[in-house]
């Protein structure tokens, strides 16, 4: 099955966005002009040039409204699995009778990111919007390791602890940091033969499952994550691992 | 927060402005106008187009003899169906024929056309009273929300396409639904008919697509659990067609002011006058709340300048409002946040006059319009101002709150600028929802004083108004800064002097005792 | 010459753009993932989807952040002259001197439109902004139709009263209604003969230049247009036809 | 728009304040820490790196023996000059080679260190108040504007980019530039060397990048008839020779808080205490003015919860100041708009904390933060939150306004967004400029009561920590709902006890009489 739709203004298919940004050139009815071209260039139509001026004296700002032809395909977006999420007591008894030990998890900030509040909302005790983070599970045993943890200080705290699972996030992604951060971890839990016996998790507003599999992760969760889908996970990809 | 205002000067205005309807009002009793005819049909259970898809109650009223029509269309229609016994139905589709001559009915005496239509008016109050009673009952079961009511538009000129945009609004929190008319609808002098899916700038007013979109709306009230109230366009020269379709159709409120078709559509005062009194005695039956249109003095000129015409214009309203029995809880007076963006304390003084029309109008709901005037292409900046707005509505309790939309300046809305828009209100109303109650005005402050100078000026206004007369007041620029002649305009010849025997079954029924005098 | 540019987040050439629009899907993580491939088939790179959210039933509001590759030669573009302004006394000047009579301008909102506001800045005595209508000029004679003029209606005032300029204003363009008009105008003209010689000018906020030159008209004015531009062109025109 | 606030409550704030700082300050005068001498090093004229790229200040530093370390850099320093007649910067080179045993001019009399030293103290002094005088003339000649003043931040890691960007933002009107620090510079414990192109999150502090935008800045300042001021951070490691090289640079504020490191970054809380305190003495002297960091706690924990810490963090930073001789009109307390969207009257709390602030520190200069926590990438309803930050703040009359971006949860600002963030302040400011001095508060309505909650809440919470102590307090999870061990966290190893020869030019010159009694 194939069901193309697109952008929707006030008509089905009419394509309608709309676009701001900036041209590095003194504003002119010429810029709102070079706005405009620019737009058909990328393939747009019906491009309306709502607002221009002036905003330093370099630079000019658009606001641009036009439509595009193309559409996607959302019978072929492979969407996310839908992750369906037990509650504590589920996990708990599902760690309990399926593996009969606690599950080991270390969590940490790593890099120079000290956004610490995305991490210890799936690990703290409160939780996150009324969702109990990991530490109220008896499933799990924590390690929150904070902020600011160079990999190499992580990778050793799970070789040395026997970690199951480890948490990483990263919110700053400026010039990649996050990439170099995430993939750095990633090779050297490879390098110190690890990397086989941790699930690796990646976390942060910017990450979604897809970036987490191409870095190859086991798994990635985005911006509003609960923290039981997070222990839902892993709870089930460790008891799988343990009874394939 | 209250003003501390002159009330004898709020007095006074009102005094004035009952004064000044008085002479109008007076004259509404001696005449009629083509659409107060069509109307009287319309009441009367016909519908439906004939000859080159004319509407069957034009082509039945242009078929009188202008001294049958002095009589009023009633007395001809009862005659005919007294004589001939056919119903309305048939002898309309012969009068379209031109197989019956309605003057050959002239004799029948008054009485037996008066019997003959009495169940149809009946059936007429019948329906009318059944949709006021069904809305009172949904309010009651799916209570609407608190006010600022959250009121958006649908333009497409597709009525379906109007119905899947209204009901995307309603789930995103909208509680009322204006349609917004195909451009200039308010110069037809008919009702089109049937659902229609083309019209520039707006989509037709017509029963079919009240029906639609009202059915629309029922069903998303019920999921929602919240009652979605419609809202049309009556002003215009077929202001009591659209008044009586709307009643039958449950439209909850209408665009309906005295003066607007005049001012901003050239036409003719005595047209609007006779013709703003009849729809707004059947809006008062059917429970319709009516929204002026003061916004539209500020969008052709200086707000801060026309604030006190506004004022007045409110009285005013008011005054033709109460003549036709409307309660205040009926009377939506209009009035807009559209003071230039770039003012220095602009947001003060637009404080002022919402709030001052809340202590003048107690028990109105008020119609709050956003800024249109001044959005421009950067829908940021728009954002924000809309913003101010939603503020300030809901400081100053206002109840109909016309969402303003970040694309103003472009384009009539897209689906998400709704949304938007609606989330811009839910949240500021949210947060600041009793900010209005926990603040005071500073004792002569800024505002104070604005709220006490417009007020001062509607005044003086409204007593050079009464001075002068309302029909020479307006015939000399004093309203939105344009001149109307008294026998100008469009729909001039749309009105005619009653008959000393003109009699209007529904006129008789609906009139406030005495006002028509 | 040529010099490339391209929109500008925070570094020259880094393409950032920002944008917005509506896919008719109920929101769901897929729904996310369709608008970032989407913006992607449109050929961006570095696609964020920043925001996500069901604004309705059957509907998806995006915020996405993106970079374009593409760039615009500014040097190509062909800016719409500058057009130098006279003052009024400048104007009566000219066409005083060089004319001899005043030029007789019609103006009118045709179609169904009624947004006189526009016409009425440009030829009401009192003007936009602080810069004075045509009516002022003594250069003028001005006839102002109003609003929702037929363009039979019009055309039969411009052979009656010999006008030389013709002004018209389009703010509704729902459905193209202002292309409509505004055509059926300039066909109108020239099948009655009129269209050599009268000078054809067309304005409103969606009105460029370049679209009254497509349309066939001698000029366009767009929004924010003063008076004094209008009248500088009128009188410089029209005295050009009278000495070519 | 006054509160009726209990003044007393206030006075007794203040008082505990003082008795809590009072012991640490104490212990200040007892203690000196690495980063304390190398910024004496550095207001002496040192600069420049050595071995490894390492600043000299370091190397120097390093090189002493903890017992000649305990005496002062300036006593280990003057005696070498004293005895070998080189410069300083001659000395610094021999340290950094290896070259020179500063060990071994113990013997120099302090006197003769003191004399030799002398011209170099007031050559730090001229410089210093000659960039206070330049900042002084610039303001009479290019007033900067009314408040609140529009603070915009660059981050690009370019201090090229950066200094494009601030140019711009001034150009759009923004009045006051930050250039955010690269992530976690707080924790290096040194000061960077030279102009820099990278960084993460934000631009290194560096002296010659302070002059790079500083010169930026002066000619966009005169080109726009507005003296443009310009901030950093010192907060961190190298608090002390932070505040020492923006004293040269003629920066005009700096961030400095006197906990925000120990809460925030694990530093040392004696580190912090000693260097905060140095730090502001410098600030003092320079006419910098200092901007505490409170908003912070409300980013990591509830805002509404937090509120009564961040007053009392207000009080504790400003009897730091004011023990490091602080005028008020020099101490930016901090606060920030942070109540969640979504909570109903979430702006009159707003409005009580931020009026509070102004109250409490009527002569501050109050910096408020913008809503970040709860931004979204939802950029249009960011916009709207930021429209009623910028208008609370006015209402409020803050002081040193940090624009809202509407970006905030997805990008370090883009020029456009910078743009429009000044755009909104400018029109919301401008449009109900007056509106705060026009209205008064109900009297015991929501937000009287919800300002007397926090004070009191404030008050309990000094009274706990003035019995404790603040050490113990911090080690307790008193603040930010976080527990820092007196002698844990980074930089513990940089603190020292003075020897009781210990002298320090610059304290001495700068300390308050009596204030490290
Ligand atoms: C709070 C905050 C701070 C606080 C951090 C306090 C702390 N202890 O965490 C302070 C003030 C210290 C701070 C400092 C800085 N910040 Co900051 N900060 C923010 C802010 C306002 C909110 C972040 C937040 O707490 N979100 C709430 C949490 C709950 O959401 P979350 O992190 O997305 O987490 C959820 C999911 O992503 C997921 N998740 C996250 N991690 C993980 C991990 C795993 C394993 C899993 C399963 C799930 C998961 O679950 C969470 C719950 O749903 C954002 C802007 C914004 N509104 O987003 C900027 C922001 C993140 N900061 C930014 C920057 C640049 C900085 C600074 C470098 C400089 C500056 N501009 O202030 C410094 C340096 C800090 C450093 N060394 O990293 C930028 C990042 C830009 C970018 N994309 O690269 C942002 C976007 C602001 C901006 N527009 O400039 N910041
Ligand atoms: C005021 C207004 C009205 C007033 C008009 C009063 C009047 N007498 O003009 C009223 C309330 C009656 C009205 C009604 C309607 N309006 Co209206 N209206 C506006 C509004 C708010 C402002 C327009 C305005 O006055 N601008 C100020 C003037 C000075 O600017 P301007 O027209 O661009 O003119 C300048 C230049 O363009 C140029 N110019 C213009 N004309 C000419 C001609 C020549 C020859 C030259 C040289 C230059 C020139 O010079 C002028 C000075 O610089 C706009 C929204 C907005 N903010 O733009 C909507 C808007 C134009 N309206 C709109 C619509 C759809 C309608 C209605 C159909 C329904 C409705 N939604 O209200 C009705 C029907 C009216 C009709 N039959 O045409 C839409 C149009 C959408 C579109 N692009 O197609 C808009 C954009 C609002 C919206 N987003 O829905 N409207
Ligand atoms: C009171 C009133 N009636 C009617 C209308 C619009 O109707 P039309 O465009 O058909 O004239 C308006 C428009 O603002 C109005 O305010
Ligand atoms: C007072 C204070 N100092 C310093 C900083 C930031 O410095 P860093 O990121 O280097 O720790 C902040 C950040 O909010 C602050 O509030």
């Amino acid at each position: 099955m194939s069901t193309t739709i697109r952008p929707y203004g006030d008509t089905r298919d009419d394509g309608a966005m709309q676009l701001s940004f900036t041209l590095p050139m003194p504003w002119s009815e010429a810029a709102d002009e070079a706005a405009r071209q620019l737009v058909l260039a990328m393939g747009f139509t019906d491009v309306a040039v709502a607002d221009g001026r002036a905003i330093a004296s370099g630079y000019s700002q658009f606001v641009v409204y036009a439509r595009t032809a193309i559409g996607i395909d959302i019978d072929a977006i492979v969407a996310p699995p839908k992750r369906e999420t037990l509650d504590i007591a589920g996990v708990d008894a599902l760690v309990a009778s399926r593996l009969g030990r606690a599950i080991r998890v270390a969590g940490a900030c790593i890099g120079t990111d000290a956004h610490t509040v995305g991490i210890d909302a799936i690990m703290n005790m409160k939780g996150y919007k009324g969702d109990y983070g990991l530490e109220r599970y008896r499933a799990f045993e924590t390690y929150n390791l904070g902020s600011q943890i160079a990999v190499e200080e992580l990778v050793r705290f799970v070789r040395d602890r026997a970690i199951d699972a480890v948490l990483v996030s990263q919110v700053v992604t400026q010039k990649g940091s996050d990439i170099a951060n995430f993939t750095a971890l990633a090779e050297l839990l490879e390098a110190e033969n690890l990397r086989e016996r941790t699930l690796l998790v990646a976390g942060g507003p910017r990450v979604t499952n897809r970036l987490a599999a191409e870095l190859g992760y086991d798994a990635g969760f985005g911006r509003g994550t609960a923290p039981s889908e997070v222990a839902t996970f892993i709870a089930r990809r460790i008891v799988e691992r343990a009874h394939p | 927060m209250e003003l501390r205002i002159d009330l004898s000067a709020v007095a006074s205005a009102r005094a004035l402005a009952a004064r000044i309807t008085a002479p109008v009002v007076a004259f509404v009793g001696q005449h009629s106008t083509v659409a107060v005819e069509r109307a009287t049909l319309r009441l009367l259970g016909l519908d439906g187009v004939g000859r080159d898809e004319i509407p069957l109650p034009n082509r039945f009223v242009d078929a009188l003899a202008p001294s049958t029509r002095a009589r009023g269309v009633a007395g001809a229609l009862g005659a005919a169906m007294a004589e001939t016994g056919a119903s309305l139905d048939a002898i309309a589709r012969d009068v379209d024929a031109g197989t019956i001559d309605l003057e050959a009915f002239a004799a029948v005496p008054e009485a037996a056309s008066r019997a003959v239509l009495e169940p149809l008016v009946r059936a007429a109050f019948v329906r009318i009273d059944r949709a006021r009673a069904a809305r009172e009952a949904y309010l009651a079961r799916l209570p609407q929300g608190a006010p600022p009511l959250l009121y958006v538009i649908v333009a497409s000129g597709n009525i379906y396409e109007d119905r899947s945009a209204a009901v995307a609004a309603a789930e995103a929190g909208a509680q009322i639904i204006a349609v917004i008319r195909s451009t200039a609808q308010s110069l037809l002098d008919y009702v089109p008919y049937g659902a229609t899916t083309e019209g520039f700038g707006g989509t037709y007013a017509t029963q079919e697509n009240f029906r639609i979109m009202r059915a629309a709306l029922d069903e998303a009230g019920e999921r929602l659990g919240r009652y979605i109230m419609l809202t049309n366009y009556a002003s215009g020269l077929a202001m009591p067609e659209i008044a009586a379709i709307a009643a039958l159709e449950r439209l909850d409120m209408l665009l309906n002011d005295s003066m607007y078709g005049i001012l901003f559509r050239d036409i003719n005062m005595k047209r609007t006058f006779v013709d703003q009194h009849f729809s707004r005695l059947i809006n008062a039956r059917a429970g319709i709340i009516i929204n002026t249109g003061e916004d539209n003095y500020l969008t052709t000129a200086d707000a801060v300048d026309q604030a006190p015409a506004v004022l007045a214009s409110q009285f005013i309203n008011e005054a033709f409002a109460h003549a036709a029995g409307m309660p205040d809880a009926q009377i939506g007076l209009g009035d807009a946040y559209e003071i230039d963006p770039d003012r220095e304390d602009g947001f003060l003084m637009q404080i002022a006059q919402a709030q001052l029309a809340r202590q003048a109008f107690p028990n109105a709901p008020l119609k709050y319009m956003p800024p249109t005037k001044h959005m421009t292409g950067d829908i940021f900046r728009g954002h924000v101002m809309d913003a101010l707005f939603n503020l300030t509505s809901v400081m100053s309790h206002q109840t109909i709150h016309l969402l303003g939309m970040m694309t103003e300046a472009i384009h009539t809305p897209f689906l998400s600028d709704r949304a938007l828009a609606i989330e811009n209100a839910r949240y500021v109303m949210n947060t600041a929802r009793h900010f209005g109650d926990d603040i005071e005005f500073k004792a002569g402050g800024r505002i104070e004083r604005r709220a006490a100078e417009v007020l001062a000026s509607a005044l003086a206004l409204l007593q050079d108004v009464e001075s002068r007369g309302l029909m020479t007041a307006i015939e000399t620029k004093t309203f939105a800064d344009v001149a109307r002649m008294r026998d100008g305009g469009r729909g001039a010849d749309g009105v005619f002097a009653r008959d000393e025997r003109y009699w209007n079954p529904f006129e008789e029924a609906l009139a406030p005792r005495g006002a028509l005098a």
